[in-house]
């Protein structure tokens, strides 16, 4: 479905010219969830941001190929881009206090895709809205449908997020660090929510952290990013068990987990 | 409900404390109310006398309330100079005045707002660099100048209209109109520089929003996304400016009346300024301050309409 | 390992924020006890009153009842995000050497520099260092430095509020590393609070459990994780992957 | 791009302040002629070598009189600066930092003051304190103090509650020393910002009340007054009102320009 090919993202505006990205793959299947891991600067967000077409001006997609259903998406217009972006491919992010628009209100933001992508009524509209909301777990959607942003809290708003996000019913959905900021008890819940969502939609999603644990939990192949590069790529218990990369070799190390403590020895009376 | 309850609440103890304040000034001035009237030569006997009579032997506060009361009424006082009273000079400027001041408003908006947006949109491109030159030339002309290079280029080489030549309203409102809209343009210029600049920068702040990057990832087209989710919100911050600018607006009135030779609420206050006319300059000063703090107060509650977050804080 | 003694004793604390009509008690009935050479975890969801608990320690915030007993002079703190916690305008250096300048008998600039540059060491800083602004150091460098301030005066209570959530995973085993090490040599005492239950089962020797305000468990780090008690305790640690 | 732009801002607006400046200062201690020399010969004169400004409608030598009026409005622009920025900066950082009910007292106060336009509330104390020189810095000067209290108080209020400060607290270091030493370097950018638009609203203030004729009051020279004067002949003799009005922006722009860039820096 998805087929990216030595993709390179550049700043060219700096000397010398800076590379975040270097000679990227990466393959997926329909309704498979794929995990991008790596450590901040490590090119994951850019990498994302370019797959949706989103990259801020100053940065240059330099070499590659995105393919996404017998699509090359690096040869779309603008006006191109605007029919993907929302209705085939859609992103939830990081922070789901600042990632909506806090004068607008829950339905108004959540039916935003069909009013663009779809020829459908209001009242069909807000039906779809309602009956997204349930599924995505949010109570009271009829009143919840004229609240706004601020009155919700973190877990909910990405709640809405992801409404959103698959309300087009895309084919592929991104989600960059969508638990970061949550709590661990909320964030496992988003995490089951998202592999609901993935099962009932059949929505591939495309799954950036930093964060092996949530990996680990959520995707079935891992691509591990560092310093721009894909330095190792396979399924994750592979990745996990037998790492090859040294990078991802310290990554693993490094999760802090409960089976090798730090603090050693001490014994206490 | 509440916010509104509240916010009127506030309303009326400023304007309160605001005339307090004003009758407070006026009365410690060096020579009081009566030695204003009679002049130096006058006798103290004479000046006991005519304290009685203008009251000014009474306390304070009680003074104040009478004061506050008559004015409430429509009693402003009788002017030291021409001793007519001061209402009925005011009723026939105030217009003139108010005129002026909505006029300019209403060109501030209407220059500020596309032309902040445009910048904002292309910050750091050629039409910004441009206009952003423009703005800063523009400030820095003080205002009467401003209103005499507009005499200049409209007046005396354009013939649009002919300076000093104001027509009062009483003779017809679309020659007023006509000519007033010259002072008006003059006062609404530096506002609109100002205007456009903090619109461009607040512009700029709301497209590095993450909710910007999520209208775009549901596919809104750039025109969507700045007339649909940032234009309201780089307005907020900029509708407190507005407040301010009334302010500024019905203060640069004051000048510009002068520039242009009209005889408006600011003619009226620096004439009576110099000629130390005590209740005109009182009953203006309080009239322009209570103005704009109810302006503000409806700027307020605009706000709380524009802004859901409001409420709750 | 030698004498028990306690430098840290916290009694039935209740504190909050606000004034009158608009208080908002965040903070019910805290009983904390800290050993010298004693790593005490804090763990808990993001505004259950962790933070509030540090810096009502620390006197940032009043207590409304209660008693907070320092068996020791000074504790120091370590703060998240190492980016706010350095001042931007003042080079290492001269952090570093603040808290020196402050002492009654004031140490010669010389021997300032000199015990800056030993203590910047130590955390893993060459000299070089003392010349940067916080500006130009990573997450882990800035971090090092907040380790390096709260043990020049020589405290031997440290409380770290998230010390290594910010950073990426590779920093944060690095920074955790150094703080055991500094904790062992110097005989030191944490309050370790942490959002993160693993990262509180690898630093802690025992762990207390806050929800909305209040302890609801506390013991060894072992027993709680292998045997949690309250329910609130059992879901966090189904929740954490 | 954005920075580079500002930059160039600063710089151009360096340049020009620096020169204005010396404009200034110079003409508080010389000028090429007395300015207030009328020559009848000389009655309107055109721009020359020996009068680069020209001369008025008594014949005086404009460029003196320009430069002469620079040097009063430095004056009272330094001065009100002295008084508003001096007085509102200390209220400022001490109300900021402090809070409590002093604060509370005064942030109340200075939104009534806000109500008044600046110039209008200039224009009651003058009318109470009568004109001239030093009543117009004392005005202005009341005038801006709630400004820059507001501006610093903000600024203060940002900085306190960073982490960096309660790490000084735990240093030990002491609240003077905190607010004097590590505080306010830091706002220093917004600080040379607002100092620099304070410089410009007392010119332009200045400006506008000797223009109504109750600000700066004869023998100083004062350039509002100069065109109130010359606005009478502008058809006939338009270098009388042009070029005051042109050292004038220039100076305001200068400014300008500047506390674009100091503002700009920090962000």
């Amino acid at each position: 479905m998805l087929e990216i090919e030595g993709l390179s993202i550049g700043f060219r505006d700096v000397e010398p010219p800076l590379e975040v990205v270097r000679d990227f793959s990466l393959t997926m299947e329909p309704g498979e969830i794929v995990g991008v891991v790596g450590e901040s600067g490590s090119g994951k967000t850019m990498t994302a941001l370019a797959l949706m077409g989103l990259l801020k001006s100053r940065a240059r997609i330099t070499s590659g190929r995105m393919m996404f259903e017998g699509r090359d998406l690096l040869t779309l217009s603008r006006k191109g881009w605007e029919e993907v972006r929302g209705k085939e491919i859609s992103m939830i992010f990081q922070e789901p206090m600042t990632s909506l628009d806090p004068l607008l209100t829950i339905g108004r933001q959540m039916e935003e895709s069909l009013r663009l992508h779809t020829d459908l009524d209001r009242r069909e509209r807000k039906r779809r809205v309602l009956d997204m909301m349930e599924q995505v777990g949010l109570p009271q959607p009829e009143k919840l449908y004229g609240c706004y942003p601020h009155q919700l809290s973190g877990g909910m708003r990405q709640r809405v997020m992801i409404g959103a996000a698959l309300i087009t019913n895309t084919r592929l959905m991104v989600a960059d660090e969508p638990t970061t900021a949550l709590d661990v008890t909320i964030q496992a819940q988003i995490l089951a929510l998202l592999k609901k969502m993935n099962q009932e939609h059949g929505t591939a999603i495309l799954f950036i952290s930093h964060d092996l644990r949530v990996i680990r939990s959520i995707c079935s192949r891992v691509v591990v990013m560092y310093r721009g590069e894909a330095v190792e790529m396979g399924s994750v218990e592979e990745v996990l068990s037998s790492p090859q990369a040294d990078h991802t070799k310290q990554l693993i190390a490094a999760i802090p987990d409960r089976e090798n403590r730090l603090r050693g020895g001490k014994e206490r009376s | 409900m509440k916010y509104l309850i509240k916010k009127i609440g506030t309303l009326i103890i400023t304007l309160l404390i605001i005339s307090l304040l004003s009758f407070l000034a006026f009365q410690v001035i060096p020579g009081d109310a009566a030695l204003s009237k009679l002049g130096t030569g006058a006798t103290g006997e004479k000046r006991e006398e005519l304290r009685r009579e203008m009251g000014l032997d009474r306390p304070v506060l009680e003074r104040y309330g009478s004061w506050l009361l008559d004015f409430i009424r429509g009693d402003m006082g009788e002017s030291y100079t021409y001793s007519i009273p001061v209402s009925e000079m005011i009723k026939e400027k105030l217009p003139v005045t108010l005129a002026i001041a909505v006029m300019a408003f209403i060109c501030m908006l209407a220059v500020s707002i596309p032309l902040g947006l445009l910048a904002g949109k292309y910050s750091g491109r050629l039409p910004d660099k441009i206009l952003m030159v423009l703005d800063q030339l523009v400030m820095s002309v003080p205002g009467f100048f401003m209103g005499i290079l507009i005499t200049c280029l409209f007046g005396l080489v354009l013939h649009w209209f002919t300076p000093g030549g104001y027509v009062s309203y009483q003779e017809g409102w679309g020659p007023f109109l006509g000519y007033l809209i010259f002072p008006a343009l003059s006062i609404a210029l530096p506002k609109c520089a100002m205007g456009i600049k903090l619109l461009r920068s607040s512009v700029i702040g709301e497209l590095g929003q993450d909710y910007v990057r999520t209208a775009y990832s549901r596919g809104n087209s750039q025109r969507q996304v700045l007339f649909g989710h940032v234009l309201k919100n780089s307005l907020l911050p900029v509708v407190t400016f507005w407040a301010l600018a009334v302010a500024d607006i019905v203060a640069s009135s004051v000048i510009l009346e002068q520039v242009f030779t009209i005889p408006g609420l600011g003619t009226l206050l620096v004439q009576s300024i110099s000629n130390r006319d005590h209740p005109v300059v009182q009953a203006v000063i309080v009239l322009v301050a209570g103005l704009v703090v109810v302006i503000n107060f409806f700027v307020d509650v605009l706000y709380g309409i524009i802004d859901p977050r409001v409420e709750v804080h | 390992m030698g004498r028990k003694s306690t430098v840290l004793e916290v009694r039935r604390l209740c504190a909050g924020y606000g004034k009158r009509k608009k208080y908002r008690q965040v903070l019910f009935d805290v009983d904390l006890c800290l050993d010298r050479g004693e790593i005490l975890g804090l763990v808990g969801e993001s505004g259950c009153g962790k933070s509030t608990l540090s810096k009502a320690i620390l006197g940032f915030v009043p207590a409304k009842s209660g008693q907070i007993i320092h068996h020791t002079s000074r504790p120091q703190m370590v703060f998240q995000d190492p980016f706010s916690s350095l001042n931007p305008g003042k080079k290492i250096g001269w952090i570093l050497e603040e808290p020196l300048r402050m002492q009654k008998d004031r140490l010669p600039a010389g021997e300032r520099r000199e015990k800056a540059v030993t203590m910047a060491r130590r955390v893993g800083l060459d000299e070089s260092f003392l010349e940067r602004y916080p500006g130009d150091l990573s997450g882990g460098q800035r971090q090092r430095v907040s380790i390096a301030i709260s043990l020049i005066q020589g405290s031997e209570l440290i409380l770290a509020d998230e010390p290594v959530s910010a950073l990426d995973v590779t920093i944060q085993k690095q920074i955790m590393e150094l703080m055991l090490g500094l904790q062992e040599e110097l005989q030191l005492s944490y309050l370790f609070i942490s959002h993160d239950l693993d990262v509180i089962y690898q630093m802690c020797d025992r762990v207390m459990v806050m929800q909305a305000g209040r302890i609801v468990e506390e013991g060894e780090v072992e027993r709680v994780f292998g045997a949690p008690e309250h329910p609130y305790t059992k879901e966090l640690l189904a929740a954490s992957l | 791009m954005e920075k580079g732009f500002y930059r160039y801002n600063m710089v151009v607006g360096g340049i020009l302040a620096g020169v204005m400046t010396v404009f200034m200062l110079v003409g508080l201690f010389y000028t090429p002629y007395d300015p207030e020399t009328m020559d009848p010969f000389l009655k309107f004169a055109h721009a020359s070598l020996a009068h680069p400004f020209g001369c008025d409608q008594f014949g005086r030598d404009i460029f003196s009189r320009v430069l002469q009026g620079s040097g009063t409005t430095f004056l009272v622009a330094v001065g009100t600066l002295a008084i508003g920025a001096g007085t509102g900066t200390f209220l400022g950082l001490a109300t900021g930092y402090f809070g409590g009910w002093p604060d509370e007292a005064i942030m109340r106060f200075n939104d009534l003051i806000v109500a008044f336009p600046s110039i209008l509330l200039a224009l009651i104390s003058i009318s109470l304190l009568g004109p001239g020189k030093y009543n117009v810095i004392l005005a202005l000067g009341i005038v801006f103090i709630p400004s820059f209290a507001r501006i610093v108080r903000s600024e203060v209020i940002v900085h306190k509650d960073m982490d960096y400060v309660k790490s000084a607290r735990l240093m030990g270091v002491g609240h003077m020393r905190i607010l004097f030493v590590h505080i306010l370097p830091n706002i220093k950018g917004t600080l040379f910002s607002a100092l620099a638009i304070g410089f410009n609203n007392a010119v332009l203030s200045e400006a506008g009340m000797s223009y109504l004729g109750i600000g700066v009051q004869p023998p100083d020279a004062s350039i509002g007054r100069m065109m109130s004067e010359g606005q009478a002949y502008i058809f006939t003799a338009p270098w009388s009102i042009l070029f005051p009005g042109v050292v004038m922006i220039l100076m305001v722009l200068g400014f300008g320009l500047l506390s674009d860039g100091c503002g700009d820096r920090d962000a």
